[in-house]
């Protein structure tokens, strides 16, 4: 008979047989905190226990990668004896009630994985979901969310330079706020959260402990009364300027060879943060709660274990180092609490001054927990020819160009600081950012990239899509990729046609990762985003980098001079289903998405590297929402230029001619003489080119149809964020 | 010439002006801690960009009560150059070293962008060897820079040519489609009497390189140079 | 004429960093009796209406709707009868 | 124990732009009766004294010198005498 009622597994989100579970690994039943502790560290959060089987499934390994998943972050050589390290991470809950603060300490999370691996954060990418804007709520989210990541991003002093929005009626009410980071460290400082020697100390750094973020609202009610509820807050309040200091000094914490782990507290605080550090290194920790320092009075035990309080790290030092380590704190005034100590035997054990309060095994808590692998039913999809009209391609592109979906994200990413560090060579705007390594003349590229019509259609291919498209990206800076993390954002996994989407989505992820040789070193799952009953579409985002070991043979994305050719190289289909243009048309969501070729998209993005890097082509912009006339108009605007080409023409409607989004297809500009090499080597490659005119005037002229002038296209591409 | 850069806790702007002063200029540079009080080796200080002790409750506020303050007051009292960049500019004003206020920017955004300059005097140290109305593009970078005075502090820096840079247009227009934050007269940076202190809230140290945009700041660094060696002389 | 004073506090169980600063800045200049410091804000708006249970229930309304987040921040309300300033008096 | 509230204020004659987008966003729900709105500070300080004469001089003195910049801001100070409650109280 178990002491734990049915609320209490509840409110801990275990079931039953997972409590059974419990009592047999401990040969005893579990007190409250320690059944607390089971509960944060076998949640979904912590645990991953409904994605864990299917993200073995992703490669992982390659030559450049110095760290997978498993640690903060991921991390890959890029040359000089340097490696990047990079993960994305949702805060989508805590932005959908409190917008500002929700997305504030998204941001504050995600650099703390990355500073605890030694790394300075260099930059920040911020991949954004919304309702329609028309919504005064969901604007109200939007405004909030942006002004959250800049507040946070701004003072901290990391440049955000990336990232996407969309808008769609299954984000009303529930937002993607994903943010992504990106650092730099040399290979000998990359560093590893894990505690391997017996008697080292732990030390809490950073902001008090407070009763935030705890869950289980009524749980153990032995120590806790009825105004527990209350005392709670749901959302904190950001402090980045905590957060400079203690990246500041945890880099410099670095440096000392008697600092042998750093880790961030993050989901599950103290319990998580403090076990899998001991975990990692085969070794047991010992806590005393009692030291920790804290905000308010009164909190017992199990609130300061399971607190995830911001802006707090574990720091693991040699006896010897203690007071080296206490020297850095002091320059920052940050103030460490000794809270425990490394121990031999591999357990989790909690004291409260004399008292000891939990007494677990390690391997129990982490390694033992039960996978769910729920039940998956894919919906009845019919392949549904999608056509559409285009009567008037002018006015068709003006409405296109002022889509919320397309129009310049300037307004948002001119609120972001994207410029301090002085390494932006390509900043927001274009197609990936294109960021210096420091001391070197190479460049990271960098992108977040994810359609979630293409994954409602089909989660596989919308997922290679994905891929494909940030691939691409980074291929038209100049760049090659180099490796990929991910956010999996998806509804409640318990109903099965979510986790359909959820299994079909990896799937299309790792086969997609896999043709391209790119290994996944790191990513973030966040399932359960439902509200009231409705469930987001399923929103895979990846986030990419590459490396451009020759910063001189960057690309822009903007047309740059008169004369030059334009050259489509790929596929035009008839591909019209889930396409921005077929929303513009109140079509409803059916049919297939574009077609995927992982081959073709291969042979593409090697070949137009290679002409890049020969020099042949100036420009190049990858065409993705929006079709070809969006591409050609951005690419027109990116550079100041105009366009003057002869009617398009096809094998397909003039609807997926002007606005079909066929995947695989790049348009760039050349000089006319190495028009001739572009297509040399194009065919060598067997990509279709497609000479579509030349660069020049002040217009967008295609055939006699569409005859823009540039500030014309420029006012409705500039269009106010608030214009719904 | 050996420049000190402050970091109060919060700067970020800190390596990138050492980036621009060392690594582009090749000058020697130092950190100069919040909490030093000796700057005795410096012909230039430098209060970069940041946000010191998270900009919480005004700007500078809190950072113009730090033990370096009271020597960056007493090297600039001596004609040592300071220059302060953005939130460093914040810091002169909370501390006395500049007249008037930064305000929240009218449009209540943080704003990141170039913006072009009008160089309206050349007598300070900062400006030498500019011409007079020759337009600078410098990038900007913050949510507070919208220049305040009461119309008596105004008129002074006007009548004593202390205004040094306006927002204008690439044409050199000032306009208020030119003005990025609503500062008064289109103010973007203002000198002490004797043109030692500058405080501007674009930041030089970004423009230092073609590769990131263009290279202007340099324009301002070089100035302060010529001014020093002109000095030595 | 009302003057509407909201005042919008972070609610006590909520973090408030820009507190925490001031208190500690406070305490370097010597003023080592602060407590504690919690910062909010402060929103006075002149309504134009003289009826004293519309101008609070307006108010009442404004603050739930957009300016505290009841989420973090409690707010109280005051209110004033103002003398109608010259220039708003109408000919 | 006292608690000190420091209202700071911007001067009336500085302009106001984070009041400005407040009373555009009222007017845009449709609080179209609000004339005016000026946004502020609350610096609400918790101070370890029982005499009121120093709490308010102790409050005076960090206002002028750190809570408000005297070239834009006013402030007023108001004092309330606390109970000590309860978490506080020494043994
Ligand atoms: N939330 C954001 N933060 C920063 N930059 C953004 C954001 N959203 C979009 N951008 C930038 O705007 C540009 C255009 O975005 P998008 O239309 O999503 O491009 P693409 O289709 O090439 O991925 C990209 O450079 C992107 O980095
Ligand atoms: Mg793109």
């Amino acid at each position: 008979m178990p002491l734990a009622s049915a609320r209490d597994l509840r409110e801990v989100s275990l079931t039953e047989a997972e409590y059974r579970r419990i009592v047999e690994l401990l040969e005893r039943e579990p007190n409250d905190l320690e059944l607390g502790i089971f509960g944060a560290l076998w949640s979904e959060h912590c645990g991953y226990k409904t994605s864990k089987r299917l993200l073995a499934a992703l490669p992982s390994g390659g030559r450049a990668v110095l760290q997978g998943p498993g640690e903060n972050a991921g991390a890959v050589d890029i040359g000089n004896g340097l490696a990047a390290v990079f993960k994305i991470e949702s805060h989508n809950h805590p932005s959908a009630i409190e917008p500002y603060q929700g997305a504030a300490t998204g941001v504050g999370g995600i650099l703390r994985d990355v500073f605890t691996m030694g790394a300075r954060p260099i930059a920040i990418l911020d991949s954004l979901r919304f309702g329609p804007l028309g919504i005064p709520h969901n604007r109200y989210l939007f405004q909030g969310v942006v002004a959250g990541i800049g507040g946070y991003g701004n003072c901290f002093g990391c440049p955000t330079v990336g990232g996407e929005i969309s808008f769609d009626e299954g984000y009303s009410d529930n937002p993607i706020v994903n943010a992504m980071c990106v650092g730099i460290v040399p290979h000998g400082r990359l560093r590893r959260a894990r505690a391997e020697q017996a008697g080292d100390i732990v030390l809490l750094v950073g902001a008090a402990t407070g009763r935030d973020g705890i869950h289980g609202a009524t749980f153990a009610s032995v120590e806790m009364d009825s105004t527990s509820a209350a005392r709670r807050p749901a959302v904190q309040v950001g402090n980045p300027f905590l957060e400079k200091l203690l990246c500041e000094a945890c880099l410099q914490l670095n440096e000392l060879d008697d600092v042998v782990a750093i880790q961030d507290l993050g989901a599950a605080g103290l319990t998580s943060a403090a076990s899998e550090l001991a975990h990692r290194g085969g070794r047991g920790v010992e806590i005393d709660v009692a030291v920790v320092s804290r905000r308010e009075r009164g909190m017992s035990a199990y609130e300061v274990m399971l607190s995830e309080s911001q802006e707090r790290m574990l720091v693991v030092v040699r006896p010897d180092g203690e007071a080296r380590a206490r020297a850095i704190f002091d320059a920052f005034e940050l103030h460490a609490d000794r809270i425990g100590t490394i121990t031999p035997q591999q357990r989790l054990r909690v004291r409260e001054g004399r008292a000891l309060r939990a007494d677990l095994p390690l391997r129990a808590l982490i390694d033992a927990v039960p996978l769910r692998t729920p039940a998956a039913m894919a919906p009845v999809r019919r392949a549904v020819e999608v056509a559409l009209p285009l009567d008037d391609p002018e006015d068709a592109l003006l409405a296109m160009l002022r889509r919320p979906n397309l129009r310049s994200r300037r307004p948002v990413y001119r609120t972001y600081d994207h410029q301090v560090q002085n390494n932006t060579v390509l900043g927001p705007g274009g197609d990936a950012a294109l960021l210096r390594v420091a001391g070197t003349s190479s460049g990271l590229a960098l992108t977040t990239d994810g359609n979630p019509w293409y994954t409602s259609l089909d989660p596989y291919a919308g997922t290679q899509a994905a891929v494909a498209e940030a691939a691409r990206n980074i291929v038209c800076t100049g760049a090659r990729p180099l490796a990929v993390t991910n956010c999996l954002n998806f509804g409640n996994p318990e109903r099965p046609q979510v986790f359909w989407q959820l299994r079909e989505s990896v799937r299309g992820l790792a086969d997609a990762c896999r043709a391209f040789g790119l290994p996944v070193v790191s990513g973030n799952v966040s399932l359960y985003n439902e509200t009231s009953g409705r469930n987001i579409p399923p929103t895979p985002v990846i986030g990419m980098i590459g490396l451009l070991e020759d910063l001189d043979r960057r690309c822009p994305s903007g047309f740059q001079e008169d004369g030059d050719v334009i050259c489509l190289l790929g596929e035009t289909r008839e591909e019209l289903a889930g396409s921005e243009y077929a929303r513009l048309q109140g079509a409803p969501l059916q049919g297939l998405p574009p077609r995927v070729d992982l081959d073709a998209e291969r042979r593409l993005q090697g070949a137009l590297l290679e002409v890049i890097h020969e020099g042949s082509v100036r420009s190049a912009h990858d065409l993705a929402e929006g079709g070809l006339l969006v591409g050609l108009a951005e690419a027109a605007l990116f550079g100041r230029h105009g366009v003057r080409c002869p009617a398009l023409t096809g094998q397909v409607s003039a609807a997926a001619l002007a606005f079909g989004e066929s995947q695989g297809r790049v348009l760039v500009s050349a000089p006319p003489r190495r028009v001739p090499d572009v297509q040399k080597v194009m065919a060598a490659a067997g990509v279709p080119v497609h000479a579509l005119g030349v660069v020049g005037g002040d217009e967008l002229q295609v055939g006699p149809a569409v005859r823009i002038r540039l500030d014309r296209l420029r006012e409705a591409w500039e269009c106010a964020w608030d214009t719904p | 010439m050996k420049t000190g850069i402050v970091v109060f806790p919060g700067t970020w702007s800190d390596r990138d002006c050492a980036y621009a002063l060392h690594d582009v200029l090749g000058e020697p540079v130092r950190y100069v801690g919040h909490r030093e009080r000796d700057l005795g080796d410096l012909d230039l200080v430098i209060l970069p960009g940041g946000f010191s002790y998270g900009d919480y409750l005004r700007c500078g506020a809190i950072a113009r009560f730090t033990p370096v303050m009271e020597a960056v007051a007493r090297f600039a009292q001596d004609g040592g150059l300071v220059l302060g960049i953005c939130n460093g500019f914040q810091v002169l004003q909370e501390a006395r070293l500049l007249p008037g206020a930064l305000l929240r920017n009218a449009s209540c955004e943080f704003r990141c962008e170039w913006v072009s300059l009008r160089v309206e005097q050349t007598w300070s140290a900062f400006t030498q060897g500019m011409r007079p109305g020759q337009v600078l593009s410098l990038p900007i970078s913050h949510g507070e820079g919208n220049f305040y005075a009461d119309p008596a502090t105004l008129e002074v820096l006007q009548t004593n040519d202390r205004i040094v840079f306006r927002y204008a247009t690439p044409q050199g227009q000032v306009a208020p489609q030119a003005n990025p934050n609503g500062s008064t007269a289109g103010i973007a940076g203002i000198c002490n009497a004797r043109g030692n202190v500058l405080g501007l809230m674009p930041h030089p140290e970004r423009a230092c390189e073609a590769l990131l945009g263009g290279s202007d700041g340099l324009v301002l660094f070089r100035a302060a140079v010529m001014a020093l060696q002109a000095a030595a002389v | 004429m009302y003057q509407a004073d909201v005042i919008v506090t972070l609610k006590p169980v909520v973090n408030d960093p820009q507190g925490s600063t001031i208190k500690s800045a406070l305490h370097a200049l010597g003023f080592t009796a602060v407590e504690d410091v919690r910062a909010g804000k402060l929103l006075r708006l002149t309504l134009d209406t003289d009826d004293r249970a519309e101008a609070a229930a307006m108010t009442e309304s404004m603050a739930r709707q957009l300016l505290a987040n009841s989420v973090i921040e409690d707010f109280k309300i005051s209110l004033v009868a103002l003398e109608a300033p010259a220039r708003s008096r109408r000919a």
